[in-house]
């Protein structure tokens, strides 16, 4: 059986223009890139920032395109897959709640894009959905005809990832959902995600620059670094004992709330830089 | 769960518009010479062509010799003064309205096109505005009104072909800053055309802009006319404009300096109404700083 | 232990557009000599605020109704534009949460950090090159010749921090304000400032308030810390006891949100609602709509209260850890 | 840096090439140049002849490409009227009409950079909308109308000032000062947003806390930040003004080449017109890339672009 999601080999770089005529070098951003994702499973990704996880959203959201490898959706090339196949299948939930919702476009005007999107549904239908979904992710009905800036950012980001479940995708996206976010804010979403991979069954690539909310969340974890993955395995065996010296350090640079520690030594003796 | 009461933007937008003093008071200008232009026929007390040479040059009505029949007095032709007035303002609402909708449809859609699609076609698009941008406008357009004759028409097409760039550098760099944001992104990837994110994601973000835009584009607009006219390659006479009217007056500037500050006074009014209320609307729709 | 900087039921308002915003109501915290003294809350809670209060360099709406502030037993409440600009740099230092956006990006390194040093009298324009060097060496932004001469943009976040701190240390403060000096850096960069900062406060013996929103950091560096909440402090008290035994439900509940390894078997436990709007006089704990042991009392006053070195703002005498 | 100059001054070319392309098409299309030239009583064998000796008659690309070719020789061709040579006739008046602008862009700057500065220091304060009220009101002044209001009180009410002609240094007072007046209200208004804009910045706190007096904080670090879009608009205003000084010098009766353009706009003197034309683009070009230069020298993450 082909796994939900499955990235080969994908190399990828950014071309540098020097000017109207240049040509310029490319800067590689992603270099053989390879994981799978199975149905029901939640892959964290993390990784410092330039390490290239973003552009690893970007790439199977298709906003990007390699320069080499392949990315399977059901084991099938997803830029062979419609604009309306694709949508159905593969959804985004992005950082910034401020950034990710129109400012002039009602709740409702909001969650119903991705069903008018989809073409399948009469107006009653995607009303009805709209409602469900509200409660679904905790907002109050009240809200329906509100405009984003009438929000907190927590209740911006349950719209977001209100808007990502509205066509029931089988795949999420989630690029730092909840790095802009108080830690008591970040608890409510997480919960959240809790609640959904339970009653949606959500299969999710999930990028975080946070070790703890990856272990939190992930049954996988892929460490990035450079535009590689330097290593990924099974959540709890990784955090067990990781084995990339990169991991160590990343693991070990994670502070926990616990008095009385001193500081980690942070030496990078693989890279002197 | 208690929430903080955060207002309906709209409606709050509405508020600080109606507690902005310059936006009500732009707005009450702009609208009492929409009126009088619209209904000059009716309002204005004499034929504003019909010329009486027994009753040149007589004074406004406050001065010694003035006729509360002629209440700012007659020109050097003896017509009605203040009926030329209130039919120069149609001239002048006439050209700054049609060129801010014309001038807007250019540029928007060129600013549209280079900042949503960047790339080779937003290189164009910056050519083209340079290209625009290195012409001396004024002149152009007097080269050409000169050569073509002046006639409303023909003004309103040249200044709307020369007057779109604010609007194209406006749009474009609106349109730029917004293909960036996460919710068009997410529109592009639930499987949204080009078209669809343009008209229902990134238009309504612009409009604000636009919209400020259009007011200074039909202030500018209003003052070429007048210049333009005021050098005799505009709107040509008998047709009463403002610019007209003080070129004619322009000889009697020693003997009779109030026939050409008068006229020079209503466009003042004018652009300045429309000034402050495009100054208003950017206040009203960027409620976080004036800039 | 000295007290250094005494802050004493400071109260600022911030007049808008939809009210007076009651941005701080009665702080009170003492940062002593050579201690790291860490204020934590989250956004919106008024530990900016406080710690600009700290320089007198609060937002130009703001308004400071009451309180006292005082710099080893200066008066500062009053002090005009003058004196404070005497006190900024020589005795009180800052660094900033954006290394990026702290430098001044038409100015090379050296000029910014040496312009202070010589407007403040402490030596000539060589000199203070001269001791810019020496910090730069210190804080490891090589090589100190060609980085003087360089520009903000040429280089990376973790470097303009040690150039920020570097530029903090240039006339000797005794207090050092750090606002969240860590946040926009990835981790391993982080641990490496903190390190910096530790060694640092070591050599020089000066005092370290670091406002920060993560616990994980405070538990790290800090010896004493506060908790901010809604404009008030509700705890304080040394760190190794209000991380482990918080006194405030308010502090549990934040500790409970932390989702680190520490925790793992541990289910999160979000804190249901959100902060009240912070207008108009606020009656009785602001915590309260969001507290498990909120009872009717809590609408009444609340009195501060100390417990084995702890200062706390509630009536509940438990709080589940 | 030098690719970035190398790709402007390339595009530069591009675009003076249209310009002139452009200004000899609308120039040559917009009417029948012969015909109007040979007067309203000429037979068509007399304006065939005038067409076919101006060279008229020609193609229009084969007329551009030999004004072009003549041009970059330095020919920019002989006016139709005096017969004399336009680069001669520009050459006798532009140094009034360049007095006049750079003098009134010094003015203007003189007078909106403070008015900016302290605006942007005392935001939303009485002398902040005082400011604004000016800058409103000067944008919307028509320069021709204030020319004349300015002749009627200085020159004819109160009689300092000459009202016509350029022959002393007084001659230039008033139209500077419409110059100028034109060029104040855009250049205050921008100055006063770019430095609100630095205020905010982080690197003013930083400057702050570290016990820096306001002037020193103000002149080192918020001008220069805040400077950069003014030096770019006052590269488009002096174009600009060499643009209006057809309006100032024909109410002022300047001998400039902005008079001499609007006489020979009124009788279809092309090839003035055609210069005058290329000679503002080039002007344009030319200030926006001594813009982008100082720019550069004051922004040192733009020389690496």
């Amino acid at each position: 059986m082909n796994p939900l999601l499955e990235v080969r080999n994908a190399n990828l770089s950014f071309p540098t223009r020097r000017g109207l005529f240049g040509r310029g070098t490319a800067v590689p951003v992603l270099r053989d890139v390879s994981l799978r994702l199975e149905t029901g499973q939640v892959l964290g990704i993390v990784g410092e920032s330039g390490s290239g996880k973003s552009t690893l959203a970007r790439l199977v959201l298709r906003l990007l395109k390699a320069d080499s490898g392949a990315v399977l959706i059901d084991g099938q090339d997803h830029r062979d897959l419609s604009p309306r196949a694709f949508a159905a299948a593969v959804q985004p939930v992005f950082q910034d709640p401020y950034s990710s919702l129109n400012p002039k476009r009602t709740l409702a005007q909001i969650l119903e894009m991705p069903l008018v999107l989809a073409g399948d549904f009469v107006a009653e239908e995607r009303r009805t959905r709209v409602r469900a979904m509200l409660d679904r992710v905790g907002l109050p009905q009240r809200l329906l005809h509100s405009y984003p800036a009438q929000l907190s950012g927590g209740q911006r980001q349950r719209v977001a990832i209100a808007r990502a479940l509205m066509v029931r995708p089988r795949l999420l996206i989630c690029d730092e959902p909840t790095s802009a976010l108080d830690v008591s804010v970040q608890a409510q979403i997480l919960q959240l995600f809790d609640e959904l991979r339970r009653d949606f069954g959500l299969t999710c690539l999930f990028i975080s620059h946070n070790l703890a909310v990856i272990e939190r969340i992930a049954d996988r974890v892929g460490v990035m670094y450079r535009g590689q993955i330097v290593e990924d395995g099974e959540g709890r065996t990784f955090f067990a004992g990781p084995q990339h010296a990169y991991s160590r350090l990343l693991l070990s640079s994670t502070l926990p709330p616990i008095p009385g520690r001193p500081l980690p030594d942070v030496a990078r003796p693989w890279d002197a830089n | 769960m208690s929430d903080i009461a955060l207002p309906d933007p709209r409606r709050a937008a509405l508020r600080r518009a109606l507690r902005h003093g310059g936006l009500i008071a732009g707005l009450a200008v702009v609208a009492a010479v929409v009126l009088l232009a619209v209904f000059a026929p009716l309002i204005a007390p004499h034929d504003p062509a019909a010329q009486n040479l027994t009753l040149r040059l007589i004074p406004p009505a406050w001065q010694e010799g003035g006729n509360p029949a002629y209440l700012l007095g007659t020109d050097h032709l003896g017509r009605d003064y203040l009926s030329r007035l209130i039919f120069g303002a149609r001239v002048s609402l006439a050209v700054g309205l049609s060129v801010m909708v014309l001038s807007g449809l250019i540029g928007a859609t060129l600013g549209f096109l280079g900042g949503y699609f960047g790339g080779r076609i937003d290189d164009l698009v910056m050519y083209v505005i340079t290209v625009r941008l290195s012409m001396p406008g004024l002149l152009v357009a007097l080269a050409v009104m000169s050569l073509l004759g002046g006639s409303l028409v023909t003004m309103i097409t040249v200044l709307s072909l020369l007057f779109w760039d604010r609007y194209a550098v406006v749009t474009r760099t609106a349109v730029r800053q917004l293909r960036q944001a996460d919710f068009v992104t997410a529109a592009r990837v639930a499987g949204a055309s080009h078209r669809w994110i343009l008209w229902h994601e990134v238009r309504p973000n612009v409009m604000p802009q636009i919209l400020v835009v259009a007011t200074l584009e039909m202030a500018m607009a209003i003052l070429s006319e007048a210049s333009l006219s005021f050098l005799g390659l505009g709107i040509q006479p008998p047709t009463p404009s403002w610019g007209i009217m003080i070129a004619e007056a322009r000889s009697f500037l020693f003997a009779k300096p109030y026939l050409v500050w008068m006229p020079g006074l209503a466009i003042f009014a004018l652009v300045l109404a429309i000034n402050l209320l495009g100054d208003g609307l950017r206040d009203v729709s960027q409620p976080e700083g004036r800039r | 232990m000295n007290p250094l900087l005494r802050i004493e039921d400071l109260h600022v308002d911030i007049p808008g557009a939809a009210g007076v915003l009651r941005a701080l109501r009665g702080v009170s915290l003492t940062v002593n000599e050579g201690e790291t003294f860490a204020l934590v809350g989250e956004s919106g809670c008024g530990k900016s605020l406080t710690a600009m209060a700290a320089l007198g360099l609060l937002p130009r709406a703001a308004r400071m109704r009451a309180g006292r502030l005082a710099l080893d037993g200066q008066d500062l409440t009053r002090f005009s534009q003058r004196r404070w600009n005497a006190l900024r740099a020589t005795q009180v230092a800052a660094i900033f949460q954006e290394p990026m956006t702290a430098l001044n990006p038409v100015l090379t390194i050296g000029r910014q950090m040496t312009e202070a040093y010589v407007q403040h009298g402490l030596g000539s324009e060589t000199e203070a090159r001269r001791r810019a060097s020496e910090l730069l060496e210190r804080v490891g932004v090589l090589p100190v010749g060609r980085r003087l001469a360089q520009y903000p943009h040429q280089m990376s976040g973790g470097l303009r921090q040690r150039v920020m701190i570097a530029m903090a240390l240039m006339c000797r403060p005794r207090l050092m304000i750090a606002d969240e000096p860590t946040t926009a850096l990835d981790v391993t960069t982080q641990v490496e400032i903190l390190r910096l900062l530790q060694e640092l406060q070591r050599d020089t013996g000066m005092a370290l308030l670091l406002i920060t929103h993560d616990l994980g950091v405070v538990a790290h560096v800090a010896e004493r810390m506060a908790v901010m909440y809604a404009g008030e402090v509700v705890e304080t008290g040394p760190v190794a006891q209000v991380v482990t035994q918080p006194a405030h439900p308010y502090t549990a509940a934040l500790l409970r949100c932390l989702p680190v390894q520490a925790t793992r078997d541990r289910p999160l436990v979000p804190i249901p609602g959100v902060v009240p709007a912070l207008f108009g006089p606020l009656e009785g704990c602001a915590f309260r709509n969001r507290c498990a042991l909120a009872g009717e009392d809590c609408a009444g006053s609340i009195p501060w209260r100390e417990r084995a070195g702890q200062g706390y703002r509630c009536l509940r005498d438990e709080v589940p850890a | 840096m030098l690719i970035y100059l190398r790709d402007k001054l390339a595009l530069s070319v591009l675009v003076l090439l249209t310009v002139s392309l452009i200004g000899f098409a609308l120039l040559r299309l917009s009417g029948d140049l012969a015909a109007s030239l040979a007067g309203e009583n000429a037979s068509l064998e007399e304006i065939a002849a005038l067409r076919h000796s101006l060279g008229l008659d020609r193609s229009l690309i084969v007329q551009y490409g030999a004004w072009l070719a003549d041009a970059l020789r330095g020919d920019l061709g002989a006016s139709f009227f005096t017969h004399e040579p336009v680069s001669r006739l520009f050459l006798d008046r532009i140094g009034v009409t360049a007095t006049m602008a750079g003098l009134a862009l010094v003015v203007a700057l003189a007078l909106s950079l403070p008015l900016g500065v302290i605006a942007a220091l005392r935001p939303n304060t009485w002398i902040d909308r005082a400011i604004s009220a000016l800058a409103l009101s000067g944008q919307a002044m028509p320069g021709f109308w204030l020319g004349l209001m300015l002749i009627s009180f200085f020159g004819v009410t109160l009689r300092w000032l000459p009202i016509s002609g350029s022959s002393t240094p007084a001659h230039f007072v008033l139209p500077v000062a419409v110059l100028a007046l034109g060029a104040v209200p855009a250049l205050t208004r921008l100055m006063r947003s770019g430095m609100l804009d630095v205020l905010e910045q982080d690197y003013i706190r930083t400057a702050r806390s570290k016990g820096l007096p306001v002037t020193l904080i103000m002149l080192r670090h918020a001008m220069r930040n805040a400077l950069l879009p003014v030096v770019s608009l006052s590269a488009v205003q002096l174009g600009a003004l060499l643009g209006g000084s057809v309006i100032v010098e024909t109410v002022f009766a300047i001998e400039g080449i902005g008079l001499l353009t609007y006489r020979s706009i009124q009788r279809n003197d092309f090839p003035v017109v055609q210069a005058m034309l290329v000679f503002v683009s080039v002007c344009y070009v030319a200030l926006t890339l001594l813009a982008d230069l100082l720019n550069a020298w004051l922004d040192p993450r733009l020389r690496e672009a």
